[in-house]
Order: structure tokens, then C-alpha cells, then sequence
């Protein structure tokens, strides 16, 4: 089964991913199957300076998911450029770069850096676990609209903006990124939460609270693609919790044109890999003819058939 | 690194609410130095991986020893795994003591608790080498203790326990004055206020220390496990660039 | 361990009690043990007139939970007045009512009537899965702040609000009730979620969306309800995943002041009094010396005593 | 109703994908009508109790016989369990079939796939009150078929497939001609376009129809399987009004 997909600035031989910050610069990844069998690759977000992140414990595991505050730590957008996309470049699979910042201007001159290194940003206004910036772009949707257009304006690549689902009305968060001119729509990020630990008494993050991800959000993922596909005309790649195909078939679905898998890969380094090869199998199974035809398919309640997009 | 489906050839508890459990695969041909750890999954109901120790190889039966202490909810769940049973692992994680890579002539071991297991890897790789061992182990009581016979079978063995059950009462750092001149490099692992506690004790020495943190991936990609470093880098990785690290590189907090 | 918790309209005998619409009226877990033994029951939702709910299937199963969508389904505040307060009222426990409506005017109606026959209300503006009504009242501070204050005027017992997860700003929210007169809060009510199901293709849940609920959303009850604790002045019951005396301990560090304990009934329908009566053992494990003394106890990290609230 | 940690006595496949298991324990003295079930907790992995209906009892032993088909991730995990294993079980549940309280000297029974299990209980039961049983037992194929021969010993068997590949090709109600004048009463379990197939065809028959929802709580509280009935009421719960109903009581959707 033909399995490509084409989306803004993104060719892709396949709709599977990595999610940004859950496999890092590909590098380690590299040592269990060849990067080149990806759709494609999203780097672990870059900001304007290198920046250590937060105190550890940095991960905490929840049912059927985890927290994480990482805090962002990167070697800042230089170092990025010059010692991690030239390994990346090797494979023959495009390159999204996520774009991290505390103000509209660090977002910018990341942006306009690395732009000319990738073929698509992915701008992360949802970040729940940095002081500055980060999560209020992610959830008050004038910002969000002007963070989004000045990132478009200095970007030579197509911008997709990462969603957070940390909002009351996820579907007016899209129409502001999508009046800022965002090409395409990258959700969920990872819910705020925390965990206690009761014999110390404390948070056991050091950073109190985390992103929750893993299966647990899935079904909010879910909801929020489908609420985002109905309402806004911008391609969506899905994520939150997708460990199986059939897991990528309910994103289809749902509305995401393709899919990132985040924490799975902590659980299992070569599930990409792993879906991408049960992938046609699956859609066979469920008597989907192509990948496009299962994409907004939840949507047609009366036909079988599903609807073309990107 | 591999993921591999290891099979269980013994699992026993060898002392209060420890276990010991021997793993067979192919993963054992990897194993590269004594400290490397490997990260399993203990079953569905726990998202994350845990990280244990390699304790021993055998190279032969490709079969490695894993000394675990039940700590919460996964190592529990751990304990009802049973013998033909398999295990999904990673592994082998991580750089161990760099063995190979320095030049001693008479090393002391010193391990506290769950720390211990990986040193009697090490002690074993050492004294292969023609290098003296001196080890001192700390545990909480002599119901907790294990693995001291074995490291006597090595060399020169302190005992130190906290409530005075077995061997000297107190902590291993009281016994060093005993060790004195009886060693040229450290190797140590255990909780991180008894490794600061000898490091601290030891500063001039050559040493090297196992440490432990919440893990994500154990691979290097996630970013969850890191320490502070003395580098302009800032920082290492536990899972990837440890967990053993020369006493100086790292900062410990 | 001296269990006893006072809360306002509330002697709690322990801090324990169902959830509502997770243990109907009552009648059906009086055959597994004594209801007397619970702390309180909250009864499943009132509103003005009888409702049939939504139509089937109205749960699903997702990893570590489940969605539901009754569509609040229940036989009216009259008949429930007539016919299933008076089975509880036998037993020695408060009991707090879920008030729920489509309009201001009918949670009015429905507080005013039913007030008279329980303890305490439990105004629920957080449903996710009714057309009109609910959950808007729990999105918008300013609905939520009108409806808390004429239902409020409207009781004779005290008023605890039910929130909603599914906003951006918990504390606003929490703010906005107790500015209405709200005299407690329970939280979290469950996250609007969604799956599909890839051999029919449809949302599994007639009503499209539904409510997440189980231990998968702990860490977002428990984030919710620290933030909540630390500005707000009103005692918290607590809900979202409990699942082990161990759980109900986070809830008290997070801080809230007793608990509630809902699909995990469903699993287990001795759940509560088996949670009571590992409550003080557990507490004692980690060296609490009573309850009180672990509410908030995650607020204070240099010391190791809890504050007293409520 | 109890919740209880039955015991494996017995777990195989006796047909494509369909599974005999046989549980034992106390709750067996529980049961009062054929048509009950039982929720079943697989495992942590799985949120939901599973319900499936009681197939056959033995009050001696105090074992009852439950046969399910693998039809998703929860009874697939369910094939799992080995014999000697505990089950978490909650029952029994429901109002059976009400062969006490009403007077059949003939009765139909209809059986549609795994629909056909609770009318095994339910023959013999009627059988044991000298009733004259005929059964109608329809599957997919002739590999997916079971407890046929069984039925054969309780009475008259008609059996369909789909594909024709055992008995008749075609539909249950293709042999309503055949049994016309062969019942007073009738009683069917299956998929729901069965049931309003039967029932539209045998108007004017007492009937009794065992139905399925997505289930919660499986005892009364939750709300989550209800289905329409003819009365101001305007619902029945199918998890303790039911599963069984009579045929007029319930609207079929
Ligand atoms: C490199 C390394 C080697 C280790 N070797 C051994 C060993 O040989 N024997 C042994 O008994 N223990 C060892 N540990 C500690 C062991 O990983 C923890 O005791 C175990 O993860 C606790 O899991 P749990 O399910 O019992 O506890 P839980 O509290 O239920 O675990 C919850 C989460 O926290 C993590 N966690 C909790 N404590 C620790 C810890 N101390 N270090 C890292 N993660 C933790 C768990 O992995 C899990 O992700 C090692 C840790 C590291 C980092
Ligand atoms: C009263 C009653 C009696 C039943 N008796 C039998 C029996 O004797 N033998 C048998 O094989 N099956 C029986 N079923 C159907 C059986 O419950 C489902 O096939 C089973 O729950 C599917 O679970 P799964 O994990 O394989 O599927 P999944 O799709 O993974 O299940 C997901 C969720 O949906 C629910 N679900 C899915 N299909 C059904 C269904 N048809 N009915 C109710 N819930 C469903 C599951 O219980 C679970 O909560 C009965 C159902 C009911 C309501
Ligand atoms: C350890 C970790 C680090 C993450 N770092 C980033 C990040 O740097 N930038 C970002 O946009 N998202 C980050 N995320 C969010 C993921 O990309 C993803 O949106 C989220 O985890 C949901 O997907 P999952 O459930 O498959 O993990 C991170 C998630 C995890 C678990
Ligand atoms: C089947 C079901 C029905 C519910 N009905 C109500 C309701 O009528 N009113 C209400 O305020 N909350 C209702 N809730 C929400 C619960 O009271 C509770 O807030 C939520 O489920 C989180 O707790 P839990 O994870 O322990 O289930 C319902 C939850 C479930 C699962
Ligand atoms: S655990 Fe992920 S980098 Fe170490
Ligand atoms: S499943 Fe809860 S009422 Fe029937």
C-alpha cells in the first residue's frame, strides 16, 4: 500500500514520526534501524542560547503515561545547526525543527536560523514546563497569533504550530494560529500535571508540575483532532499516546494526515520502525484501500469512503 | 544496544526483599564493561522502564546476574516473574568503570546497599587483572546484607552495617582509616549522600562513582537523567554517558 | 486514627465517599457492605424534569480509564426526593446531592427543592456531555460565578461547586465560584475525550465525545487541585483516579480535605469501605500521625507536618 | 452478587476463536436463572469488567461454564489464563430467562453466534421441567459451530451458517416454517439484528429476548446500558433489569 503523503514542506514516504523531545537528535535511535525508514524526524526543540533545563527528577511515571519536565534543554540553535541536523541530513527523510523561546524575538531569530537548515518548523508555543514564554503563547490565542505570524514571516520553510491542549476551546486556539498563517497544525502537547510522592511529601518532580503524555491523553488527543479537523482547513499531524497502527488509524480518522509517537519510543526504541511495517498490514485489515482514504474518515458518518486532504 | 526478550534462568530472593535474577540472551555478547546497566520493562501496567545493574556476566551461558531490591510498585511487580518466564530488556546501557582505559594497582570497592551489586562485576574484572581488591559494603542490617562471601572469594572485605547487626556499626566511610595505603583508585556506588560523602573523604585519590536518576528512554534521547558537570558542556547524562563518571567530571548535589 | 473530618454541612466519619453518577442512589452497593461505613454518598445528578440521557454505547474503555456520556440521565428532582433519598437517609452518613440543569432557572429549581432532604449540594457545572447547559456554566468564570450565587441563595445547606477540567485557568475558576458564595469545591470532573473505532469508523460513544475518567487523569486532578489549593481559601473534595489508600494520601498532600471515588467502583464495587479501612494503616506507613496532617502537606517542603484546613 | 477469585478448572479452544472456560467457586450457589452473566476483570490492563453469560452450571462442583469469543484486546488477553489461575469475577448478574414464573409446554430457542451459549443453561433447565425444547442455532461457519451436540441431546436441532457450510445456508428465521406449531414460547439470544428479526416474525408469541450493551458498573448504577422500553418508565437497564426481556418490553434499535 502506498503509504506517502505530502504536507507543506514535507514529503513523506510515510505518515510516522518521532515527537519532538522524545528522540532527540536521532543519534541513539540510529543504532536500532535506519532513520531513512522514518516519514520523517522531529528534533527536540532548539532555542536562541543553550539552556541546562530543570532540576531533576526530571520524569515521573503515571498510569499508562508519565510526566516530564525537561525544561528544554538544548545546545541553543547554533550548535543545533552545526553539530546535530548535518547527522540528520545524512538520511533520506525530511527534517522538522521545533522552535522553542521565552519572548516573540528569541522565537524569531530561532526561526530565521534554523529555517534555512530544515524543511519545516514546528513552532512550540505549548510547553508547559519553562518559567517565561513557552505556554502562555500556547494558550492565550492573541498571542498565539502573533507569535505564529512573526514566525512565518521569518521562516523560509512552512510553519506548523504545536498545539496545547491545556485550553478551554482547543478549536480557537487553531483559528488564531491559523489567522497568524500557520501552514499546519502539530497537537497534542502534554497536559499539565503532577505527581506526590507520599513518603517524601513533595512533588516528585523537581519542577512540580510535568507534561503528562503517553496513552492516558489519547483520547484527548483524539477529541482535539476531531473538534480542529471540523472546523479549520490546515493539514494536522497527530500525537498523544500512540503506541499501535491501529492507534495511527484512530488519528486518521480523526482527521491527522500523519502521526508523531513520543513516549512510546521510551518503552520500545524501534516502535516507529515497528508501526511503519504493520501500518499497510493494519489498514488492510480495517478495509481501508489507501492512507488518505482513512484521513477525516470519522467524520462521514454515512460512507465509508473518507475524504482527501493534503 | 538491543531489545531483546531474555529468558529467566533462576530468580530468588537472597536477602530480605532482595532478588537475584540470572537473565539468558544474547544481549550478555554485548556487555562491554563492569557498571553497565540494563533497562526493563517490568510489565504493561508500568509505563517506564527500570534501570538494574549488571552484577555479573557469564559469557559462556550468556547469562547475566541482576540483584534487585523491591523500592515501589515495579520491582515489586517484579518479584512474581517466574523461572522460563521472559523479560523484555534493553541493554546493555550506559558506560561502565573504564577498566581497560586506567592504571591501577590496588583498588578499594566501596558500595552501599543496591549499590553494591555492580561492583562485584567489577571486583571480579579487577582481580582477573591481577589487580587487589579491597571492598567495603554498607548495609542497612545483616538480614539486608548479601554478596559478601563472594567479594571475600576477591580480596579484603569490610562489613559495615547501620544498626550494628553484622559487621562494623556505622557508615563505610568509618572504616576507611583501616583502608589507608591499601589502594590507589576508588570505585563507588550507592545513594548519593553516602557517594558524596566518599568522594569528599577521598579527594586527591583517582575515583570513579556509579550514580542513579529517574530515567525516560535510558538511551540518551530524553534528557531525563542529567547531572551537573565541571565542563563548559554543563551537564552528562546518567543513562548514556555514566552511569559512572570520573569522580571529578560531575557535580554531586 | 481519628479519620473524622468536619467540612462545611459535611461530618465525615472518614474522608472517603463515592463519586457521583458512579454509585446511582445507593441501592445497588448496599448489597456489597454497609453504606453506613461511608463517609458521605454524593447521589447521582438531579435535574428539574426526568431525562433519559444519550443514546448507546455511553462508555468506552481507554488505557488506565473510560469515557461515559449518560447525558445525566435520571428520573427527576421529585422523584428522586420521593424515591431514593429516603433509602439513603436510613443509613448513618451525609449525603451531598449533584444539582445539574440546562438553565440558571432549573439548577435554581433543582437546589431549592432538594436542599431540604440532604446535607450539602454538589453543583455540577462541569458535565461534558449534555447539549445545553452544563458544561459552559463550568468554562466561563462568569456563568459559573452567576449560577454558584442564586443557587447558593437558593440552598439552605452549603454549596460545593464541581469543576471542570477543561479549562485553561483552574484557578480563575475556582476564584469565580468562590466570589458566587460557594462554601467548597469538588474536583475534577472528567475530560472530554474521544475514540473511534477503526472497524466501524465512528466515534465508539453515540454522543461523539465523552468523559475521560480513571487513573489515567490523576496527575491532572492532582495539578488542579494543588494550584487551586495554594489561592483559594475553600475546603477541596477531591476526584480523579483514586484507586488505593495510597492515591487518597497524593489527593490530601495535593490538598484536598477529603475525597470521592468514582469509576474505580467499577472495577472494584467494594472499593470504598476497602480504602477506609487501609486509610489509617496507610497513613501510618508514612508516618502521618493523623489525617489533617497530611492535608497540603506537599505545600510545605521544608517541614514535615501538614497544615490544618477545615 | 459477589465479587469473588474463582478458579480456572478448565480453558480451551472448542471452536475458531471460541473459548470454553470453567470457573469455580462460591458464586455458583448464587445463580438462580439461565440468562445471568458475570463481569469479568481480565486484568489491570483492561479499565472494564467484560461480561459474559453463565453457559452452564454445576451446583455439585460448584463450577460454572463460560463460553466467550475473542472479539477484541480484552478477551484476547482473557485466552491467556491457564488452568489453576484466579479470575477476578463479579456476579452473578441480571434477571435470566423467568422459566419459573411462566407456564411453556413448547419452547423455542434461538441462538445467533455467541448468542448461543446462555440457551444451553436455559435447555437444559427447561428440560429438566419437562419442557419440550427445539433450537435453532445459527454461526457463521461450520468451524466457528459449537455445542451442537449438545443441544441434539436436549432436543430438536436446526442449525444455519452463512456460509452453508454445516446445516442449513442462511438465516435463523429462514427455518421458522419448519418449527411452526413446534412452540408456545420462544427464546433467543444473539446480535441485535437478529433479535428484531425474530421478533417481528414471531408476533404474537410470548418471547423472551437476552440482550448486549457496553457496560460500566454491570450492576445497576452507572447508567451505561440502557435500552428503550414500552412504558413511561421509558428505559430498562440491560445489566440488572435484564440482560433477558420480554419481547414486549423493550424497543429494539
Ligand atoms: C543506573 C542505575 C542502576 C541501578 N541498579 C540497580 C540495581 O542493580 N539494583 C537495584 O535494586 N536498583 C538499582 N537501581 C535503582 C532502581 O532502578 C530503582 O530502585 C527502581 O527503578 C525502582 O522502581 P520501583 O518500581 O520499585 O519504584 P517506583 O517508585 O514505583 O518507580 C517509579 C519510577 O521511578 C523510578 N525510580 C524510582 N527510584 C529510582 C532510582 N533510585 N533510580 C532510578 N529510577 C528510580 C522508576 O524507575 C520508575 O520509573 C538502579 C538505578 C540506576 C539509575
Ligand atoms: C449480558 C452480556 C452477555 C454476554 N455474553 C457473552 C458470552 O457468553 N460470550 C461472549 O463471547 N460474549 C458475550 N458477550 C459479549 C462480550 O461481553 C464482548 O464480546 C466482550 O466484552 C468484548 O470484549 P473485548 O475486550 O474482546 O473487546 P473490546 O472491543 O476490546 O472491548 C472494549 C470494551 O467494549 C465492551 N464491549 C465490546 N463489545 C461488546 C459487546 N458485544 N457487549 C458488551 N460490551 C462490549 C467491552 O466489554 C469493553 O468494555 C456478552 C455481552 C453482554 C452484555
Ligand atoms: C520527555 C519528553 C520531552 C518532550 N519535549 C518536547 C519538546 O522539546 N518540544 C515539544 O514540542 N514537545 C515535547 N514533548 C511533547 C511530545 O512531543 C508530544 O507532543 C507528547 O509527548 C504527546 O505524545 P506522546 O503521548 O506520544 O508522548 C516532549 C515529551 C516528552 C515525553
Ligand atoms: C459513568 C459516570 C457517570 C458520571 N456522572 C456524573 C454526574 O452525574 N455528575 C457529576 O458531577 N459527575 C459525574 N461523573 C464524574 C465523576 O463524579 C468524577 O468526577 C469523575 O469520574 C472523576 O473521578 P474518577 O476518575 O474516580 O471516576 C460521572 C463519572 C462516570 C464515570
Ligand atoms: S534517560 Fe533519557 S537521556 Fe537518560
Ligand atoms: S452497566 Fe452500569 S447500569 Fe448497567
Amino acid at each position: 500500500m502506498n503509504l506517502h503523503q505530502t504536507l507543506p514542506g514535507l514529503h513523506l514516504k510515510n505518515p510516522i514520526m518521532p515527537a519532538s523531545g522524545c528522540f532527540g537528535f536521532g543519534k541513539e535511535f540510529a543504532q536500532f534501524y535506519n532513520l531513512s525508514d522514518l516519514g520523517a524526524v522531529i528534533m527536540k526543540a532548539a532555542t536562541g542560547e543553550k539552556r541546562f533545563g530543570n532540576g531533576t527528577p526530571r520524569v515521573a511515571e503515571t498510569s499508562s503515561g508519565m510526566l516530564n519536565a525537561i525544561g528544554l534543554q538544548n545546545p541553543g540553535v547554533d550548535s543545533i545547526i552545526k553539530n546535530e541536523v548535518p547527522f540528520l541530513q545524512e538520511y533520506d527523510m525530511p527534517i522538522m525543527a521545533n522552535v522553542a523561546g521565552s519572548t516573540v524575538e528569541e522565537y524569531v531569530q530561532v526561526a530565521e536560523k534554523i529555517s534555512h537548515h530544515v524543511n519545516a518548523l514546528e513552532l512550540n508555543i505549548s510547553c508547559p514546563n519553562v518559567k517565561e514564554g513557552g505556554v502562555q503563547f500556547g494558550t492565550d490565542p492573541l498571542l498565539a497569533e502573533e507569535v505564529t505570524r512573526k514566525v512565518v514571516e521569518a521562516s523560509v520553510v512552512p510553519v506548523y504550530v504545536k498545539l496545547s491542549p491545556n485550553v478551554t476551546d482547543i478549536v480557537s486556539m487553531a483559528k488564531a494560529v491559523q489567522a497568524g498563517g500557520a501552514h499546519g497544525l502539530t497537537m497534542i502537547n502534554t497536559l499539565t500535571g503532577m505527581r506526590i510522592d507520599p513518603a517524601t511529601r513533595k512533588p516528585i518532580i523537581s519542577n512540580h508540575t510535568g507534561g503528562l503524555s503517553g496513552a492516558a491523553i489519547k483520547p484527548i488527543a483524539i477529541r482535539m483532532i476531531y473538534q480542529v479537523y471540523r472546523e479549520i482547513d490546515l493539514p494536522i499531524i497527530g500525537m498523544g499516546g500512540i503506541e499501535t497502527a491501529e492507534d495511527v488509524i484512530e488519528f486518521l480518522l480523526a482527521g491527522a494526515s500523519a502521526v508523531a509517537i513520543g513516549s512510546a519510543n521510551f518503552k520500545n526504541p524501534i516502535i516507529c520502525k515497528e508501526i511503519i511495517d504493520e501500518l499497510p498490514v493494519t489498514l488492510k485489515k480495517f478495509g481501508f484501500q489507501s492512507l488518505k482514504g482513512a484521513i477525516g474518515g470519522a467524520h462521514h458518518e454515512t460512507s465509508r469512503a473518507g475524504v482527501f486532504r493534503a | 544496544m538491543r531489545r531483546e526478550w531474555m529468558t529467566i534462568i533462576e530468580h530468588q530472593e537472597i536477602a530480605r526483599q532482595t532478588y537475584r535474577l540470572v537473565l539468558k540472551g544474547e544481549m550478555v555478547g554485548d556487555v562491554s564493561e563492569p557498571g553497565q546497566f540494563v533497562h526493563i520493562q517490568v510489565s504493561k501496567e508500568y509505563y517506564l522502564r527500570r534501570p538494574v545493574s549488571i552484577s555479573n556476566i557469564d559469557m559462556e551461558n550468556k547469562t547475566m546476574t541482576l540483584l534487585y531490591k523491591v523500592m515501589g510498585k515495579g520491582t515489586d511487580a517484579m518479584t512474581e516473574k517466574k523461572v522460563a518466564e521472559k523479560v523484555d530488556v534493553l541493554g546493555p546501557g550506559g558506560q561502565g568503570f573504564p577498566i581497560d582505559k586506567i592504571n591501577t594497582k590496588k583498588a578499594l570497592l566501596v558500595g552501599g546497599g543496591i549499590g553494591v551489586p555492580p561492583l562485584y562485576y567489577l571486583a571480579k574484572q579487577l582481580e582477573k587483572k591481577g589487580v587487589q581488591v579491597t571492598s567495603i559494603l554498607g548495609f542497612q542490617s545483616a538480614e539486608q546484607a548479601f554478596l559478601t562471601d563472594e567479594f571475600e572469594a576477591l580480596g579484603d572485605v569490610y562489613v559495615t552495617t547501620n544498626d550494628g547487626t553484622l559487621g562494623h556499626q556505622g557508615l563505610v566511610t568509618d572504616l576507611f582509616p583501616y583502608v589507608k595505603g591499601s589502594f590507589d583508585t576508588y570505585f563507588t556506588c550507592g545513594p548519593t549522600v553516602m557517594l558524596k560523602a566518599v568522594t569528599s573523604e577521598l579527594t586527591g585519590v583517582p575515583g570513579y562513582i556509579s550514580m542513579e536518576e529517574r530515567m525516560g528512554c535510558g538511551i540518551g534521547a530524553c534528557f531525563a537523567c542529567v547531572v551537573p558537570s565541571n565542563d563548559e558542556k554543563g551537564y552528562r547524562r546518567i543513562c548514556c554517558d555514566g552511569p559512572v563518571f570520573d569522580a571529578k567530571e560531575v557535580v554531586l548535589s
